[in-house]
């Protein structure tokens, strides 16, 4: 073989700079990157395969485990799904919890995007802070649902179980935490001419192209074009509540970072307000036995807003106990790898993670 | 496993076995979704660099490698690879149901079910997914095995070769991997 | 004969300060990282264990001749440099060899380590380990630039390119170089922060980047060996500073001035050694031109600061 | 419902195809496979609907089709299109759309290698997330993956009688379990 | 019959032998030339006898013939350098074209230089030095690409300094009415303050030869086109009698004595003007060309780069015009024409053992050409100037003659700049040829013939020694110093002092390096023997992922990137792109003046024979 004019050079599976287990085969001439492909499949687990073993219900336990870092938005989005497929109504206090839940996964998988942003830039405090403190939350979550990473709480027709006592306050007193620390974080990331150096004019987006491309999230909002399913489809109390979607113009890595600066922000504000506005009532609205439960022939698309982005769910029924497909679409799918293959080219070897970690890729929702 | 030949340490080899106890490098290999609690292992609230544990680019460095969870058939190669190509001694922990039984993957076409078939494993930590604690109490054991000297697979994988290869070569069907000089 | 006999006992009680005193900083530096995390963080002499641990590596691996020899290049450039360089000024069990520490031949020296470090790094084969080894290059004409102006304007103020002059001189006078030539020391202490790699410029084994850059085929032994070197050799480094713009350290050859003097000289060292941690801590990465440029830019301005003050 | 019926009408009008709307917001299409890409074609350069948001395929395996949808969506309107159409399960191929959308070319890697299905003229690589595979595509209906996996990998005791847990345990310490509680057994 | 005659008869002869032998077989051609050039240093280094001369008539015009210290210190590179590239070139050549052309030349160039040494009037002078000139030429277009281009390029250089020369030398016999070279430095016709323009015109005909800014332009084409084992020669010697000329003037000129009148306080203000604009011409010369050996993918262009570069540091030294910085530009000289031959032949032997040079192509020679390596190895670190070899000893004292003797302080961070980026190419070379992954394609080489390792392992051995021992060279060096006006040069064996009275003792510096490395590679080595096991290189961490089994991970493309897009603004600016530009423009008239240069050896001496002879006739109109 004639050596080509380009050096190869393997960023993962096994590499601390990528997110997750996946590889991303770089061309190289230099330090400079020339093609970038993205090799997926090192967590091909045939979930979409195993669902259609399972019945309905059996489903949420592998829902969770679509995306790793942020669980939740999965089991919403087919809780959705369903119910659309079934016409079942659910109560008022059931979509506040949810929006709490949601918020609450946004805020803890925004905590460790900071983590990932800050840790592939070499800054490794902010990081070893915000992984820290996002304990708090997983708190929250192991007292609402029993479980620090994986929930299984939302269901079709509501939750599984009604906040906790006491939970309210607890939750209050963290976000007030949680809010004082973000300050703290974007000090040493944000005010940084060395981390503003790195992530200025890096791995643009450009404008024009992005929805075409299939750009999604705050990769997206970083172009400067508004776009949420929070406020286009909006779902659960979004509707009901009061928040901005930031946008930047730019399409950098810092504009993607300071998007997700203030939507961790609006979380907080969001979560307060839900807190706030949530009216008493029912929290779940029942299902029959789940193992004789069938769900009328159909099909359904939703969608959900997560910190990568949008997440959709194509949910087919055909009558019986078990779906009879469900294909997700995570935000990383378009985001991870064409979109990635075509602003990773003319980076530097340096930026790849930076960027990596800005696009919001996780690998187990692109190949599941 | 626990044979007791504690009393048939050298000095060297306690020293030895002492200083490997706690300093245990492991692999930055998130290998499944069990990943996602290694960095609340090594921050604040855990710190499991108290233990002497931090992270370790590449395989040359690492004593342990940490398998998170299931298994892809299309990472077990890499796995393989990677941990033939850590030196001795070595350690593995395997992390999460998943890696034990196959867990909630018993029926799927991509991932084994039972991590020991193909690599020798030190230490199962179950749970799905372990909590910070459970990793930590794991690596606790391994320490206490270390310190036993009784935490040597990577030998028995070494002369069990031959039967480990068989079960591998079964699941990876396009073996192409260098051959090691052990 | 007895004079040897000293020197030869001064010279492994120098090998072994120099090691101790560099691993147990890099404990200290861990501890109080990992404090500044909120963490508890390891244990001080962490570094002696994880250096004992590789040292008892039943296994070790080579990729030929010049991955073998990588750590034995380290180890002789820490090892000579150590010979000539002035740890206590006066002192007779810390000697150092008789021609008092030219400047220009530790400049050279300890360019040996790491260049011997590349050519192991390279034979691995490892685009990696290459990748790191041209970023440490290029970085290192970046920092020396100003490092050279600085040592420039110490030489040619004191009209000396001897270590042990610059010493007396600043014992005889009392004032420290860092006080006598200001822009010097800063241009020095800008390099410092290139030489001790850590963020802002750590990329040559930035691990998000290139796994762990020059080492990541080295283990074992290879890896401590290494370790050692590199601890030998941030005590060099520090001693050097201390020498040259603190005033160095010693006060004579009896117990307790030994003592003392080596004490002087840990608190010079430690707090010398605090500037490019404290930095590191909250700085990310730069990019590597962004490191080079850095290091063309205001320091090696300092550095012509300093030398035009030194003429004049 | 003004803006789903607008397009509703002109796809119907420009192509004379079967459709309805499903929901707000989801306008639903049937359409012959040799048409999809204009159909698609027409919405993106013609209706402003620019973004591909999902491409599926479900095993319609008991009337021998596969059955592909085109999930479209418009930035302006922000209106779903859901474009179905069906292809032969036998020999399935379906026309290749990525040079409309580059993002549709990892979807019909995904396609080609989970369900067989062939997309002339689609280029990338053969492999999307297995490797090495040489069983019938696995996501068809029809690959049981539950006795592939017992066939290929090893599977530990103690979990092939499939109890339930509790059962097993009541049996043990003789703790009785109200009806109440028991109905969630397995079957 | 006198010796100096013999030992050119001997040249001569050979040269023909060779030529006449090379239509049976390269090998025999080779053997004469190497047996002839050997004759001809044996009879050099035992025969003659220090300020020995001969006089002789020819034409009416007074000639000499002698030796003196400072031809030879130069006579050892040439003739020392010359037997051991022609050993070398035997087997490089054996396989190649058109041999006897080649060696003839080969030797003819040696006789030239030879000659250069021996003169001592500026006629022979002259002679020989458009002999070494015109046979080199015929090398450089023996083979390769680009021929004619690099071939005119070095032919227009070479005129212009001949011209310039053959100018100066006119006026010197229109003023001073000799040809002797020493008569006329003893009437100060080097001296500035009355001459300006006969050591400027000198100056500039040396300076073609020692490639300095900017006259180097030909060099780094015609160094990498001629065949490597002359290119040895090429940059080992040849580029050495620039070195030769320029040190006579700059010497004569510098060490003049200045005292007195109010006049000569300006003109020795001037000089020093002079000194301080060579000096940086030969710093400028030394960044820019490292700047771009650095960023070269192949080796032997790299080390023609860093010819040019180390003789800019050379050019530095001399125009210090003090004792240590002489000193240290003729013993960089001396080690220059050392590891610059060892590392071509290092470069020759892979390209005849690999097929090529290209670094992008090659890797991983290291386990195929141990002793290569080792050479190369042991060379790269005399010409990054890390001690303990003989160049560290070089640049020490140049830094030390800069800073302490010559106060050019900036000067000293430009040649420092210069030779730390110098480790980026040192590196480069190594790491290209010989370290990462091995190639499919070379896995059949083999190490290099004996005949071309001793050559290359001598050559390394001398370097080894050097560092140990200067002294060696140093004394040499002192009275060829004396010869160009430093006196009492002081030196020792192994001990290094500059002005200020600090001193560098190598042998405590090489027993500490010793005991060190004995220490610690027994360690390393015989702990955990059994231990350590040498795997291939592809046995590498791939982030866990697996290359295909041809797949080369070799990082060799755009090295150096990084660096250079940080030092972007130089390598815009930089003098070589300018001069490329201007010599477009000059395209047209390089076309016209290949009408009168036809590429033809004859016609371009017929009219340098011509220009001499008009120069002549004329020079009483034209000079007074």
């Amino acid at each position: 073989m004639v050596r080509e004019k380009e050096t190869t050079l393997y960023l993962g599976p096994q590499h601390p700079g990528i997110t997750g287990n996946m590889m991303i085969k770089l061309k190289v001439t230099g330090d400079t990157v020339v093609r970038a492909e993205t090799h997926v499949g090192y967590l091909h687990r045939a979930f979409e395969k195993l669902i259609e073993r399972r019945n309905w219900l059996q489903t949420f336990t592998i829902l969770c485990r679509f995306c790793v870092p942020e669980p939740d938005p999965m089991e919403l989005t087919y809780a959705r799904a369903v119910e659309e497929l079934e016409n079942r109504e659910v109560p008022e206090r059931a979509e506040y919890i949810r929006t709490i839940v949601m918020e609450l996964a946004r805020l803890q998988s925004f905590m460790l995007w900071y983590a990932g942003q800050s840790g592939s830039a070499g800054l490794y405090l902010t990081g070893q802070w915000s992984v820290g403190d996002r304990n708090y939350i997983l708190d929250l979550f192991e007292e609402l649902t029993g479980g620090r990473i994986y929930h299984m709480y939302i269901w079709p027709g509501g939750v599984r179980r009604d906040l906790p006592k006491g939970w309210k306050d607890k939750a209050l007193k963290t976000m007030d935490y949680i809010e004082k620390r973000l300050d703290e974080y974007n000090k040493i990331m944000f005010d940084n001419t060395i981390f503003q150096k790195r992530a200025q004019g890096v791995g643009i987006v450009p404008k024009d192209k992005a929805i075409e491309w299939g750009v999604v999230g705050a990769p997206l909002r970083g172009t400067g074009i508004k776009h949420d399913v929070r406020i286009d489809e909006p779902y659960c109390a979004y509707d009901k509540l009061d928040f901005i979607v930031p946008t930047q113009e730019g399409g950098d890595v810092w504009a993607r970072a300071l998007v997700r600066q203030e939507e961790a922000r609006q979380s907080i504000n969001i979560i307060r307000q839900a807190l706030e506005k949530m009216p008493e009532g029912e929290f779940y609205n029942k299902v029959p036995n789940p193992m004789k439960w069938t769900v009328p022939a159909g099909e359904a698309w939703t969608k959900t807003e997560s910190v990568r982005g949008e997440v959709g769910f194509y949910v087919v029924s055909d009558g019986s106990n078990k779906p009879r497909r469900v294909h997700v679409k995570g935000a990383a799918y378009t985001n991870g790898i064409t979109v990635l293959e075509k602003i990773l080219p003319g980076q530097n070897i340096a930026d790849v993670s930076f960027i990596l970690n800005s696009m919001g890729v996780c690998p187990p929702e692109m190949e599941r | 496993m626990t044979s007791n030949n504690k009393d048939k340490q050298t000095i060297v080899e306690y020293i030895q076995n002492w200083s490997r106890k706690h300093s245990l490098f492991v692999m930055a290999y998130g290998t499944g979704c069990g990943a996602i609690e290694i960095p609340a292992t090594m921050t604040s609230r855990y710190d499991a660099e108290r233990f002497g544990i931090r992270g370790a680019a590449t395989p040359r460095q690492a004593d342990v490698l940490l398998i998170t969870g299931y298994l892809a058939t299309k990472t077990l190669k890499r796995v393989i690879r990677v941990y033939e190509q850590m030196q001795d001694p070595k350690y593995v922990i395997g992390f999460g149901s998943c890696t034990i039984n196959g867990g909630m993957y018993y029926d799927s076409y991509n991932t084994i079910n039972a991590l020991d078939r193909y690599i020798p494993v030190d230490v199962y930590i179950n749970g799905c997914m372990p909590r910070p604690e459970a990793v930590i109490s794991g690596f606790v054991q391994l320490q206490k095995q270390i310190a036993e000297g009784t935490a040597n697979n990577a030998a028995k994988y070494k002369e069990n070769l031959e039967w480990y290869r068989a079960n591998q070569k079964k699941i990876i069907k396009n073996w192409r991997m260098p051959d090691y000089n052990w | 004969m007895e004079d040897l006999g000293i020197k030869i006992i001064g010279a492994l009680l120098t090998v072994i300060l120099a090691f101790t005193v560099g691993m147990t900083y890099g404990g200290i530096v861990r501890k109080l990282t990992a404090r500044v995390q909120n963490r508890r963080g390891p244990v001080i002499w962490q570094n002696f264990l994880d250096l004992l641990k590789l040292q008892s590596k039943k296994t070790n691996i080579a990729h030929g001749f010049m991955g073998h020899m990588a750590p034995v290049w380290i180890i002789i450039s820490a090892g000579t440099v150590l010979m000539f360089i002035p740890i206590l000024n006066g002192n007779l069990w810390f000697p150092n060899l008789t021609f008092h520490g030219d400047l220009i031949f530790l400049l050279y020296m300890m360019v040996f380590g790491s260049l011997g470090m590349a050519l192991g790094a390279g034979q691995t084969g490892n685009p990696n380990s290459a990748i790191g080894v041209t970023r440490g290059l290029s970085q290192m004409v970046g920092f020396e630039i100003p490092f050279v102006l600085a040592l420039v304007a110490l030489m040619v103020q004191y009209k000396t390119t001897s270590i042990q002059d610059i010493m007396d001189i600043q014992a005889q006078t009392g004032t420290w170089m860092m006080f006598a030539n200001p822009f010097a020391f800063l241009a020095a202490l800008f390099a410092s922060l290139g030489m001790f790699r850590y963020s802002p410029f750590d990329i040559v084994g930035a691990p998000a980047e290139l796994a762990s850059g020059p080492v990541s085929e080295f283990g074992g032994k290879y890896l401590g060996t290494m370790m050692s070197g590199g601890s030998i050799f941030a005590f060099i480094k520090l001693t050097l500073y201390v020498d040259l713009f603190m005033g160095g350290a010693g006060f004579g050859t009896g117990i307790l001035a030994t003592i003392m003097g080596l004490g002087i000289l840990l608190l010079k060292t430690f707090s010398l050694y605090m500037v490019p941690v404290f930095y590191g801590w909250i700085s990310p990465r730069y990019r590597t031109e962004q490191a080079i440029r850095y290091f063309w830019g205001w320091p090696t301005a300092l550095g012509v600061i300093a030398v035009i003050w030194a003429i004049f | 419902m003004e803006k789903e019926n607008k397009i509703l009408e002109a796809i119907k009008v420009a192509f004379n195809v079967e459709g309805h709307i499903a929901r707000e917001k989801r306008v639903m299409i049937t359409a012959n496979k040799d048409i999809v890409s204009s159909i698609l074609l027409f919405c993106k350069n013609q209706q402003g609907y620019i973004h591909l948001n999902h491409m599926s395929v479900v095993d319609r395996i008991e009337d021998g089709k596969f059955e592909l949808n085109y999930i479209i969506w418009s930035p302006t309107e922000k209106v779903t299109i859901m474009l179905k159409t069906f292809i032969d399960r036998e020999n399935a191929e379906m026309e290749n759309i990525d040079s409309i959308w580059d993002q549709a070319n990892t979807y019909e890697r995904e396609m080609r290698e989970m369900y067989g299905i062939q997309f002339p003229g689609l280029i990338g690589r053969q492999d999307f997330a297995l490797e090495d595979w040489d069983e019938m595509p696995p996501m068809r209906r029809d690959f049981d993956t539950h006795a592939y996996a017992e066939k290929t990998f090893y599977q530990r005791p103690g979990r092939e009688d499939a109890k339930d847990v509790r059962e097993e345990l009541t049996k043990q310490s003789g703790e009785v379990i109200p009806d109440f509680a028991k109905k969630y057994s397995r079957e | 019959m006198n010796s100096f005659f013999l030992i050119l008869l001997i040249l001569f002869a050979g040269a023909g032998l060779s030529f006449v032998l090379g239509k049976i077989s390269s090998i025999i051609s080779g053997t004469v030339a190497f047996l002839s050039i050997a004759a001809a240093s044996a009879l050099f280094f035992t025969q003659i006898e220090m300020g020995s001369f001969i006089e002789f008539s020819l034409g009416g015009i007074q000639l000499q013939w002698g030796l003196n210290s400072y031809g030879y210190l130069f006579g050892i590179i040439v003739l020392g350098l010359g037997t051991l590239a022609s050993l070398y070139s035997i087997s490089y050549m054996q396989n190649k074209e058109r041999t006897s052309g080649f060696y003839f030349n080969f030797v003819l160039v040696i006789a030239g230089m030879t000659g250069i040494i021996f003169a001592n009037d500026f006629i022979s002078f002259f002679i020989f030095w458009e002999i070494m000139t015109w046979a080199s030429y015929l090398i450089i277009i023996y083979s390769g690409k680009n021929v004619k281009k690099i071939g005119i390029k070095y032919m227009i250089f070479s005129a212009i300094g001949a011209y310039s020369m053959l100018t100066a030398i006119v006026m010197i016999k229109g003023q001073y009415d000799t040809f002797l070279i020493s008569d006329a430095i003893n009437a100060g016709a080097f001296n500035f303050i009355d001459n300006i323009y006969i050591p400027i015109l000198l100056l500039i005909g040396f300076g073609v030869k020692a490639a300095t800014m900017p006259l180097h332009v030909w060099a780094p084409g015609a160094y990498n086109n001629a065949p490597t084992s002359f290119t040895v020669i090429f940059s080992g010697a040849m580029s050495k009698m620039g070195v030769l000329g320029m040190g006579l003037v700059l010497g004569h000129m510098f060490t003049a004595d200045r005292s007195g009148s109010l006049t000569n306080f300006f003109s020795g203000f001037s000089v020093i003007y002079l000194q301080q604009t060579i000096g940086w011409l030969g710093g400028i010369t030394a960044v820019i060309a490292t700047l771009y050996a650095l960023i070269q993918d192949d080796a032997k262009k790299l080390l023609a780069y860093s010819s040019i570069a180390q003789l800019g540091y050379i050019t530095v030294g001399l125009a210090t015009g003090t004792k240590l910085g002489v000193m240290a530009a003729l013993f960089l000289a001396v080690v220059h024409g050392i590891f610059k031959g060892a590392l071509f032949m290092v470069v020759g032997a892979v390209e005849r053992q690999a097929g090529t040079t290209d670094m992008t192509k090659i890797s991983g020679l290291i386990r195929k050409m141990p002793f290569t390596f080792l050479t190369a190895l042991i060379s790269i670190i005399a010409l990054a100037g890390i001690p303990p070899l003989g160049g560290f000893v070089g640049k020490w004292m140049l830094y030390e003659a800069l800073i302490t003797e010559s106060n050019s302080y900036f000067l000293v961070i430009v040649i420092f700049f210069s030779s730390t980026a110098a480790f980026l190419y040192s590196y480069r070379f190594l790491f290209g040829l010989f370290l990462g992954q091995e190639e499919k394609e070379t896995e059949q080489v083999k190490e290099a013939p004996i005949t071309m390792i001793i050559p290359m392992l001598v050559l390394a051995i001398l370097l080894v020694i050097t560092g140990a021992f200067p002294g060696l060279i140093f004394s040499p060096i002192a009275t060829a110093m004396e010869f160009i006006g430093f006196k009492d040069v002081t030196w020792n064996m192994s001990v290094l002092n500059n002005v200020w009275g600090n001193e560098m003792n190598l042998t405590y510096l090489g027993i500490t390096i010793g005991v060190v490395f004995v220490s610690i590679f027994a360690f390393i080595t015989l702990k955990g023997l059994k231990g350590t096991r040498y795997v291939g290189t592809k046995d590498i961490s791939t982030s866990g992922e697996i290359p295909y089994e041809n797949e080369n991970l070799t990082f060799q493309i755009n090295f150096f990137q990084p660096f250079v897009r940080a030092a972007a603004p130089m390598y815009k600016r930089s003098m070589n792109k300018i001069w490329n530009e201007l010599g477009n423009g000059l395209e047209a008239l390089f076309n016209f003046t290949r009408k009168i240069y036809t590429g033809n050896g004859q016609t371009y001496a017929l009219f340098v024979v011509i220009f001499l002879v008009l120069m002549l006739l004329f020079k009483d109109t034209l000079f007074v």
